[in-house]
């Protein structure tokens, strides 16, 4: 078979978790979580790309998994820190108390 | 500048670490079971009856007063006074004590009863290692596991025993001038009645009494 | 393909279906823990050791623990927050079952993807550092302002708040208390 | 016969996997430098703890363990066999797996992080081009397991242990990164090997090149150091386990066999950072002079191992422990910009040379920027020491 | 019986405070702190820093105390009425286990008391004596105090085995002179119980002069510490005020500026014969309070040597005085002494029997601890720790 087809069925299944739970689950902390199983399926096909795809640039899809990491910690840091405010305001980190513009 | 301090401090615990191998001052360890420190002769460690001669039942110079177990702080002394009466060291008939307790568990070795014993009879002891596997029988010393001879005592405290056994020999001497002068008396007075009877009297705590004169001297 | 790839699947899959359905938040970011370490045994064995090793000093090192920290500061872990209705399920596995069979077929479906037989050379870090020099330098500068700015975006928002609570007493405050009280 | 004694492990290793097929020879090799690594720094471990015992009882004026075996160095297997043999008590509210699981997700991490380190020449379990990045994410992880057990215990003195251990290590994970990008830069690897290799004297010089005898290097050696101390939770560091705040930290419901597992995860990290610390600035298995090559390269590595646990030992012995504010303050506001001055002046020396113009350019930089910080960092909290007035009569 | 639900734990009573077993929570039916955002902890009472069986419930925010209340009592042995019970006498070895690190200050205070009561005149002999030993109980209380203190902070040890070891000479020479090495029970109404053996003064003296290498080694160890400095200035500020408000007394009063020193103030004993200072402290802090115990130790060591000198011979007992069948006539009295810790009071009235009618101790640990809140608040938990053994307890004299 060929080897690439594993490897992306793994990274569509990740992604479909990854979407379910997100789309799931009520703890903010916890679709923050779904969110990033869907970048990790991203890179993970980023990944599968570059190792066996047709492009002939070496490293572009390398590059890109690696520019997406150092977007998640960025990602993860900033949507950590709103969930700390809003838990601050709300007393819950349950996405159905952020239902109002107004702090 | 920042780590002066640190530095400092390294170079303290790094000559202490040199030092306690060369410096007896600084290793004051002593490896207790194996190396003993001296005791020191002020030390006291629970009381214990002091007897005079070879066998505590008669040479006990407990009276029974009991003076120590109302004084003593925590109250582990327990006292039951004899029916009957012995002669003591001066040859006068005293009380002796029928049972005397003292409860290791609860004494703190105060020494308050010693001081307060009016006939020397109660002393601390420098027995330190007392643990027993039994609590309760182990615990609780009887009397005769409280007497120890006047030897012990004066092995331990030699400063002390010395100065008791001349005051027990003086006041012995006294009574013994006293009784002899009031069988002297007594002779002139009933000029043939009964000579041994006195001289029996007189000569009764002898046997009981001549250690202690040795050790004194000694 | 090899019996360890299978397993670092299946480790990655688990994980992840446990990092989206357990009870536990706690629990939740542990099991993601093992999602991202399968990952980066997957990228090892796809021969991107910079990669894998940045995955793991990165999600392991920092994600994972930014997760389990704000579950400690919001006190998610210790109530069970499972209580969901189940009609926000059904929805959700429609969307992500469908998604995912969409996908699949498109994958399975796919004769053109075209097989690299041959592996291509590994890059060496040192290529790795000269290419983010060279042809990656811009993203490269911009991704570095992203991190600034988050970080001192995270900083903010973090710390804003934290002045106006009322127990963040200092020392001063106290002893005036201490004084009154007395 | 020097180079025989120096290739001994190696060819052990050898004539022990060469008669095994070429597709799992990599593995095997792997799985006995495993062992191993286990079996050396486990007696390692065993034999650190008696000597740091008796050598803070020697600091402290007392005499130390000396009942077990000659000079008491037996005491480690008599408190292994205690432990082992001890009753594993598991609070009833813990989380029972994760509480589990947690002494193992420490162990196996450090483990991992001695497959790169070059023990001496050619020594080196897992030869990776990316040897450095692999200790660093494997050390990593770690954080995650004190985590671990410090919530599943359900306890409130290893929350705060936990909370405290990870605020610590996640704060010191940066200088402790970025005092080797230095290393790396000059040597233009993250192969630990390489990293050893470009340390060695250069023919017809006499003295080695580490790394440790630039300023730079100094001052990226000491910041390493001190970040290792943190990392690896060692006093004056020892804030998440802090036995007189916390009691015991994170490990506090852990007993038994559990417990020697952290206690021992504790001290392979102590010594794998020493080992990184050697390898990366005191030249690894290389020796200082040209004319003490013929030492096997494996002594030297273990020898100068040696010196730095015993420096650990050493401040252990000395040092109180400091506050987390003040730990944080330490990291950010010292030892972070400090890190980051060392990378321009580890630049700035590559291009001036080795010669006396580096030590002109490099060193007062270096200097400069440690008595700057520190006096800002000591200042503003206005510590000083102070005198003392009498009463007037 | 009282019932265990939940909801009847919950009731108010008369102040609205609630009841059952949630009624020893700090937090409980405090809305400002009982969101679940706040941790409340128990330290002790077996925690290992708590100097013994004392307990610190503390409430943290993050890591900040914003509460904090000690209890106490896990120790009270009933001292007072014990000694109510028994004879004058026999409460003299009980003081010794008041503060049991320093045994011979406590029988001092006593004893004072008594002779003021009983009116008895301590020979000079006997007054030498007292002092020497009430210095080298300072000496030893405050080598062991920075011991621990240091330990609270974590030194593993090192300066906790170097007053150890001092404090292991001092002992020894307490145990040649009285018997025992803590519990001494040494004095008597009207001068001690015997005279020292044969060499000890020299003893002393050689203790005496060797000493101030050992304070040196410890400055050079500790004081100029960063680590120890970071940790202890500014931290657990007492004000001048609040320590006069609340009767604080000893080093802990003297490191806030206030000049008061019993030994100066009321001139017992021979104080006034000897020359010496009294260290003040101006910031009140956990380093002052720190300082002030090793600057009393110099001064300490001058009296020391001032009275080694000066010691003359004599009886050392006031002939006046009974061991058995000891009555003071009826009144009150109470005498204070500066112990180690602060000041040592002993309240006693007489109606003419045997034992006391009334005997009441003021106890320095105690009076002290009574600040610890207010010195905590808004402080880190591991500086709560530091502060308790700053301010020096011994859980056998707060408790009694």
């Amino acid at each position: 078979m060929n080897p690439i087809v594993p490897h992306l069925i793994v990274a569509v299944l990740l992604f479909a978790i990854g979407m379910t739970g997100a789309l799931a689950r009520r703890n903010a902390i916890l679709t923050l979580v779904g969110i990033e199983i869907m970048l990790n399926a991203a890179n993970l096909s980023f990944v599968v790309f570059w190792r066996f795809g047709p492009n002939p640039d070496p490293q572009t899809g390398l590059m890109f998994a690696l520019f997406s990491i150092a977007v998640a910690a960025a990602e993860a840091a900033v949507g950590l820190a709103l969930i700390i405010v809003l838990f601050r305001h709300r007393r819950t980190t349950s996405l159905d108390a952020a239902d109002s513009m107004k702090g | 500048m920042l780590g002066i301090g640190l530095i400092k401090g390294l170079a303290e615990t790094g000559r202490n670490f040199v030092g306690s191998y060369l410096d007896p001052d600084r290793l004051v360890t002593v490896e207790y079971p194996e190396e003993r420190l001296p005791v020191k002769e002020n030390f006291r460690q629970f009381p214990f009856l002091v007897f005079d001669g070879e066998k505590a039942d008669i040479g006990l110079r407990c009276v029974a007063c009991q003076i120590c177990e109302k004084e003593c702080p925590p109250q582990c002394i327990y006292i039951e006074k004899s029916k009957d009466k012995k002669p003591d060291h001066l040859g006068k008939p005293q009380f002796y004590p029928a049972v005397f307790d003292i409860d290791i568990s609860v004494c703190m070795s105060c020494q308050i009863c010693v001081e307060v014993c009016p006939f020397d009879a109660i002393k601390m002891d420098q027995q330190f290692e007392l643990s027993t596997a039994d609590r309760f029988r182990g615990l609780l010393l009887t009397r005769d596991r409280l007497a120890k001879p006047n030897s012990h005592f004066q092995a331990i405290h030699p400063r002390d025993a010395a100065e008791i056994d001349m005051r027990r020999v003086d006041e012995r001497a006294k009574a013994e001038a006293k009784a002899k002068a009031d069988a002297e008396a007594k002779a002139k007075q009933a000029t043939a009645a009964a000579p041994g009877a006195t001289k029996a009297v007189a000569s009764t705590p002898k046997p009981a009494a001549a250690p202690a004169n040795e050790g004194a001297i000694s | 393909m090899s019996p360890i790839f299978y397993f670092l699947a299946m480790l990655t899959l688990g994980g992840a279906v446990a990092a989206m359905s357990l009870r536990n938040p706690v629990h939740c970011a542990l099991s993601l823990v093992v999602t991202f370490v399968g990952l980066a045994g997957v990228y090892l064995g796809l021969g991107a050791h910079f990669l894998g090793l940045s995955q793991v000093l990165v999600y392991v090192g920092a994600v994972a623990i930014l997760l389990v920290f704000v579950l400690l500061l919001t006190r998610g872990s210790g109530k069970d927050e499972f209580d969901e209705r189940p009609d926000r399920w059904w929805p959700a596995l429609g969307v992500g079952g469908g998604l995912g069979g969409v996908l699949i077929a498109v994958v399975l479906a796919q004769p053109g993807l075209a097989l690299r037989t041959a592996p291509p050379e590994l890059p060496t870090v040192r290529a790795l550092g000269e290419s983010l020099m060279t042809d990656f330098v811009l993203p490269l500068q911009v991704v570095g302002v992203l991190l600034t700015a988050a970080l001192i975006g995270a900083a903010v928002l973090a710390l804003s708040d934290r002045r106006r609570t009322p127990q963040d007493s200092g020392p001063v405050t106290s002893r005036e208390e201490g004084e009154t009280r007395r | 016969m020097a180079a025989t004694l120096d290739q001994l492990f190696v060819q052990l290793l050898h004539g022990m996997t060469a008669p095994l097929p070429e597709a799992i020879r990599p593995w095997v090799a792997l799985a006995i430098s495993l062992g191993a690594i286990l079996a050396v720094f486990g007696l390692c471990f065993g034999i650190t703890t008696v000597c740091e015992r008796k050598a803070i009882a020697r600091m402290q004026n007392r005499l130390g363990p000396n009942r077990v075996g000659p000079y008491g160095f037996l005491q480690f297997a008599a408190d292994g066999i205690k432990t082992l043999t001890k009753e594993d008590i598991v609070p009833r509210t813990a989380d029972q797996v994760v509480h589990f699981l947690a002494p193992l997700a420490l162990l196996v991490p450090v483990v991992l992080t001695f497959l790169v380190l070059p023990f001496g020449r050619n020594m080196t379990a897992m030869d990776l081009e990316v040897g450095l990045l692999f200790f660093f994410a494997a050390g990593a992880s770690t954080e995650l397991a004190v985590f671990m057990a410090g919530w599943s215990s359900r306890n409130k003195y290893s929350l705060l242990g936990a909370m405290r251990a990870i605020a610590q290590m996640l704060s010191y994970e940066l200088p402790f990164i970025l005092s080797t990008i230095g290393v790396v830069m000059i040597t233009g690897a993250l192969s630990t090997t390489k990293i050893v290799e470009a340390q060695a004297a250069a023919p017809g010089e006499w003295l080695a090149r580490w790394h440790v005898f630039t300023p730079w290097g100094l001052a990226a050696f000491l910041l390493f150091l001190i970040a290792a101390f943190a990392e690896s939770n060692r006093s004056p560091f020892d804030l998440p386990e802090g036995e007189s705040e916390i009691v015991a930290g994170y490990f506090i419901e852990y007993s038994g066999f559990k417990f020697a597992l952290f206690f021992m995860a504790e001290y392979l990290g102590m010594f794998s950072s020493s080992g990184m610390a050697v390898t990366l600035f005191l030249g690894g298995w290389t020796a200082p002079f040209a004319f003490l090559d013929w030492v096997p390269s494996w002594m030297w590595f273990f020898g100068k191992l040696g010196v730095l646990i015993a420096l650990f030992i050493w401040v252990r012995g000395t040092t109180p422990r400091l506050r987390m504010d003040q730990l944080m303050d330490f990291a950010w506001k010292f030892m972070l910009p400090l890190a980051l001055i060392i990378l321009p002046t580890a630049a700035i020396w590559h291009y001036a040379g080795r010669g006396w113009l580096g030590w002109l350019v490099t060193a007062p930089i270096v200097v400069g920027a440690y008595v700057l910080l520190g006096r800002s960092l000591v200042g503003r909290r206005r510590i000083r020491q102070r005198s003392y007035r009498y009463a007037a009569t | 019986m009282p019932s265990h639900g939940g909801a009847t734990a919950k009731v108010p009573t008369e102040a609205g405070a609630p009841r059952g077993p949630d009624a020893y929570r700090l937090t409980a039916g405090d809305n400002e702190y009982d969101d679940g955002s706040l941790l409340e902890i128990s330290m002790g009472p077996q925690h290992p820093s708590t100097h013994g069986v004392f307990r610190m419930d503390v409430v943290l925010d993050g890591e900040t105390v914003v509460k904090l209340k000690p209890v106490f009592g896990y120790l009270h042995r009933n001292h007072e009425k014990i000694a109510e019970s028994a004879s004058y006498l026999a409460a003299m070895p009980y003081t010794d286990r008041l503060d049991y690190f320093c045994s011979l200050t406590n029988n001092w205070a006593y004893a004072l008391a008594v002779e003021k009561l009983a009116g008895l005149q301590v020979p000079e002999r006997a007054e030498f004596l007292r002092v020497i030993t009430a210095e080298l109980t300072r000496l030893q209380n405050h080598v062991c105090l920075a011991g621990f203190l240091m330990q609270d902070m974590g030194a593993s040890g090192t300066p906790l085995m170097y007053g150890f070891r001092e404090r292991e000479k001092i002992l020894d020479l307490f145990e040649a002179l009285t018997g025992a090495r803590m519990m001494c029970n040494y004095m008597r109404f009207g001068g001690c119980r015997c005279d020292t053996p044969p060499g000890w003064l020299e003893e002393v003296r050689k203790v005496v002069d060797r000493f101030p290498r050992f304070l040196d080694e410890f400055e050079n160890l500790l004081s100029s510490n960063e680590i120890l400095m970071a940790r202890t200035q500014g931290i657990g500020v007492l004000t001048r005020d609040l320590a006069i408000n609340a009767g604080i007394t000893g080093p802990v009063l003297r490191s806030c500026g206030v000049d008061y020193d019993l030994r100066k103030v009321d001139g017992y004993g021979l104080y006034p014969k000897f020359q010496f200072r009294v260290p003040l402290g101006d910031h009140g802090d956990t380093y002052d309070r720190y300082m002030m115990r090793i600057l009393e130790m110099r001064e300490s060591l001058g009296i020391l040597r001032q009275a080694l000198d000066a010691i003359p011979e004599g009886p050392i007992l006031d002939p006046k005085s009974k061991l058995r069948g000891f009555r003071p006539k009826p009144g009150e009295a109470y005498g204070r002494i500066e112990a180690p810790k602060g000041e040592l009071g002993f309240y006693l009235i007489s109606d003419g029997s045997p034992n006391p009618y009334r005997y009441r101790i003021r106890p320095p640990s105690l009076i002290n601890l009574t600040v610890l809140e207010d010195l905590c608040l808004g402080h880190n938990v591991a500086d709560t720790v530091t502060i308790l053994g700053s301010i020096d307890i011994v859980l056998g004299e707060v408790d009694r």
